[in-house]
């Protein structure tokens, strides 16, 4: 396996790791059968333009070096950002922030996205008006 | 090896002794030669590759006759496997083989099932011991061929092999044995297995790496593998690898004398590392027979994280492990082995594997309990398993 | 290499060069590790590995992708000819091959033919050339697989591999060929050749014993012929022979600095060789072709004697050559190139093969040219043949 | 190929290597096709006893070192002996005094064996009474 720098640091160094409680979404994408699960916690609140961002975003990962390191970088890309920005966020930002996964690695990549995804349909669910 | 580094990792690949390479060396220029030609370095370097293979024959208790160089145990079981069911394809097409056996076996069983065999997987019971009974019922007379593994790579269980062997004479089929990973660590005869064919690799007891050897019975009806020149009385071509076959009888040689003593001092050094993580780690399981079991392996599923992630802040340590067997790590199924004995997949994502051998410290294995607890704490605090339980 | 000795028969195979065994040395201990795991050593060794791969493609102008390692040219030719006849055995059974291969080639023929595949040998005319015209006629539509070599060992004759290569693309048929005797000697490029396969050997060309490749271009149809683990992309199992590897990239890196200049050298002495004996000893032929011949390649007959005694008595004289291909010296039968290039069998067993290499010096020659027609005198004088004719 | 020392010294410095002119018996044996030829040229006389022995006998080899040992072997062997004892020298005989040959040389010694014995049929015939 050959993980880049970035891709060590941030394994060693997670940032957003942990849990949300009374998150206002939750994404649970993956499988323990495969060996990878990742859970994606969010808290939204509205800024002076009406628009929804993430006020605070967190991450449970069980998975591998590429799993924990895409979670922290999907989780830093979107804090801040309107719910809307952040969808927009692909596996392939997460890759190239991280510069580069090695081929067998990129669907760790696409479990982020999804989390982050899931966790935000999950709050639209939610708050459904 | 490096200073510092703790290398536990001995079933994967052992460095070659010192002693081994010291003998090899001069066979690359001073005395290099090509043990097939006639003339005299020629024939200085034939006796040394004779030597090396009575020194393989002794280790194994068998013949020099029955031993024949190859490039590995990979080559090994393929030519048993391949060589017995090309010899034997006008008598049947039926090999047994279990679902624990080693890649370069159960690979080779796969493609031999594309070009019309028929392959039957033993299972095995939670401590990783195949199924006698099982391979009773399942002869037939098509069966050309049982190839059972003498200790696995990855849980360390060792076999049955001389009930197995038993069966198979009586029912005139031949037995063929993985040893790869029993050779030069434990005594192993092959008169008292009862085997036909064994694989052995020298790299797995400190010898060099691309050699190792073929043990074939006096008699046993067996294509050739790799054809080509009248090298090995034309049973497998190829200009000889001289110095990684004087390098093979080195490793033979000190593994006779040495391996009693090693194995006590190895064993002593698992047995403390096991109990040491089972008292400071909760949640872990201990994979392989309790007591039939390799003295140098101990392989754990810690619960609730993934094994990759273990061994990269292992390594981050300059401890070196492996999640089981090393040529499975490129990819992201977990072990076969460990689903063959029943551990649930997402378990089995979580497995370690220390592996240890003669160059290992007591501060090795001090050091790897202080860290490993340490890293699995942090390991599960990220895990949305652990805390929710 | 012993001082005093010389060493003529370097197409058998060549001594290390100690700049590659420096190369290698560190990887047997300190560096050693299995470059399939994940943790750091095992890393390094893995860039080494990649980096020696990239080296191999260099020299034959090939993508590294292409190349996969294997322990020599016997297991490369049997990969090549057996995979694609495993591969391709619904689109058909029929090979064609030239009567002047090397026996890891003819062997491997002669077991496909055992087993159901139906092998043409093209025949060569007195140079040793092989008939491309008979190639070409010998297609039909269940040829799977051209295989003809590059140089030919015993006399050097090199093949018109790239006009047989065209033939064999025109008609949708792979080509392999036996590269073992020219890559590292003279100039390679899978392109320019238009080859689909090709098999190299390290200790040809001054790389250790024990350790080849084969180049396989990309999208080649072929089955992998020793399996196992997920090493190769899992196109061959084994644990990497780290040094051997890292050896042979080393010898690729020299050759392709080297090899001009060497050539030029060697050249030279084989020439000078060549002129001496013909000038000085009556009734030799000279095999192989005038021009396209590997350079440092010298086979010639000596009418009315045997070979194995002119070989002892320059033995004697600690020059060592050969009588033909060094795999078939432990067998009797003469040079089955020297018989398909017409040489009478009686004629065939007074062959002797000079094979020049770069550790050879101007000294070396001159003594051979003062001993051998002394050697070749004496024994003639023992000849029944000799004065009567 | 493992020659024993004697095989190499046979070889090195044969015996009775040559032709004898006007010879009594010539016995040719061997192929050059194999790549072995052995004539072997015996003179005969009468000794007081009136046996018929070998007081000559030389040999010409186109062959391997073996056929050479062999070849200048078997002619010690039979110098000075009755026709009947020395046809009584087997390619056993022969090998053991050399202290051995590689298997797939033994039949050289076999040659040598032949050879002898095919001298002294020939002087037989012509001497037919
Ligand atoms: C033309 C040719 N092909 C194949 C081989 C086999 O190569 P290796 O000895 O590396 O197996 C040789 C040399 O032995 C050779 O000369
Ligand atoms: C049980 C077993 N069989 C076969 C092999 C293959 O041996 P080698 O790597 O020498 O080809 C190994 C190790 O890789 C092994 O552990
Ligand atoms: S989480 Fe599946 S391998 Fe990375
Ligand atoms: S004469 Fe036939 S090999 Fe000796």
């Amino acid at each position: 396996m050959d993980y880049t720098e970035k891709v060590l640091e941030y394994f060693r160094n997670p940032r957003n790791m942990g849990r949300i409680e009374n998150a206002d979404g939750i994404g649970k994408v993956g499988n323990p059968v495969c060996g990878d699960v990742m859970w994606i916690y969010i808290k939204v609140r509205k800024n002076e333009k009406g628009e929804e961002i993430i006020e605070d975003i967190k991450f449970e990962t069980f998975g591998c070096a590429a799993a924990i390191a895409t979670s922290s970088v999907v989780t830093e890309l979107a804090k801040g950002k309107t719910l809307s920005e952040a969808e927009k966020i692909s596996n392939k930002d997460v890759v190239e922030f991280l510069g580069g996964l090695p081929p067998i690695k990129k669907h760790c990549s696409l479990l982020a996205e999804e989390g982050l995804k899931a966790a935000i349909n999950d709050y639209r669910k939610k708050n459904k008006k | 090896m490096e200073n510092k580094t703790i290398y536990m990792d001995y079933n994967a690949t052992t460095p070659t002794d010192p002693r081994v390479l010291e003998v090899m060396k001069d066979y690359f220029f001073e005395k290099f030669g090509n043990p097939s030609s006639i003339y005299e370095i020629a024939r200085e370097n034939k006796k040394e590759i004779e030597k090396a293979r009575q020194k393989v024959a002794e280790l194994i208790d068998a013949e020099p006759e029955e031993i024949f160089f190859t490039s590995g145990g990979t080559e090994s079981d393929n030519w048993a496997i391949k060589g017995i069911s090309f010899a034997l394809k006008n008598k049947g097409n039926h090999i047994i083989t279990s679902q624990i056996e080693h890649h370069a076996v159960l690979n080779t069983c796969k493609f031999l099932s594309k070009i019309g065999y028929e392959i039957t997987y033993a299972p095995v019971d939670k401590y990783g011991v195949v199924d006698v009974d099982f391979i009773r019922k399942s002869i037939k007379k098509e069966t050309i061929l049982i190839t059972i593994m003498h200790a696995n790579n990855e849980i360390g269980t060792i076999q049955p092999i001389e009930e197995i062997a038993k069966i198979a004479k009586e029912n005139g089929i031949y037995f063929h044995s993985d040893c790869v990973q029993t050779v030069g660590k434990i005594p192993v005869s092959v008169k008292k297995l009862g085997v036909d064919i064994i694989s052995l690799s020298a790299h797995k007891f400190y010898g060099p790496k691309g050699v190792g050897a073929i043990y074939i019975k006096k008699g046993t009806k067996i294509e050739t593998f790799i054809h080509g020149g009248e090298q090995e009385k034309g049973k497998r071509g190829g200009t000889y690898n001289v110095p990684g076959i004087i390098g093979l009888g080195k490793a033979c040689e000190i593994a006779k004398e040495e391996m009693e003593e090693e194995a006590k001092k190895v064993k002593y050094l698992r047995d403390k590392l096991e109990k040491g993580i089972m008292e400071n780690i909760p949640e872990i399981i201990i994979n392989g027979h309790p007591e039939n079991r390799l003295y140098n392996t101990l392989n754990l599923c810690v619960k609730y994280v993934e094994g990759e992630s273990i061994l990269l802040n292992l390594d981050f340590e300059k401890i070196y492990a492996s999640s089981g067997s090393a040529c499975t790590s490129g990819s992201l199924e977990p072990s076969h082995v460990l689903l063959a004995i029943g551990i649930p997949p997402e378990i089995a994502h979580g497995s370690l594997r220390f592996s240890l051998g003669k160059y290992n410290k007591e501060e090795d294995v001090d050091k790897v309990l202080d860290v490993l607890p340490k890293i699995v704490e942090k390991l599960r605090k990220m895990s949305p398993f652990w805390e929710k339980k």
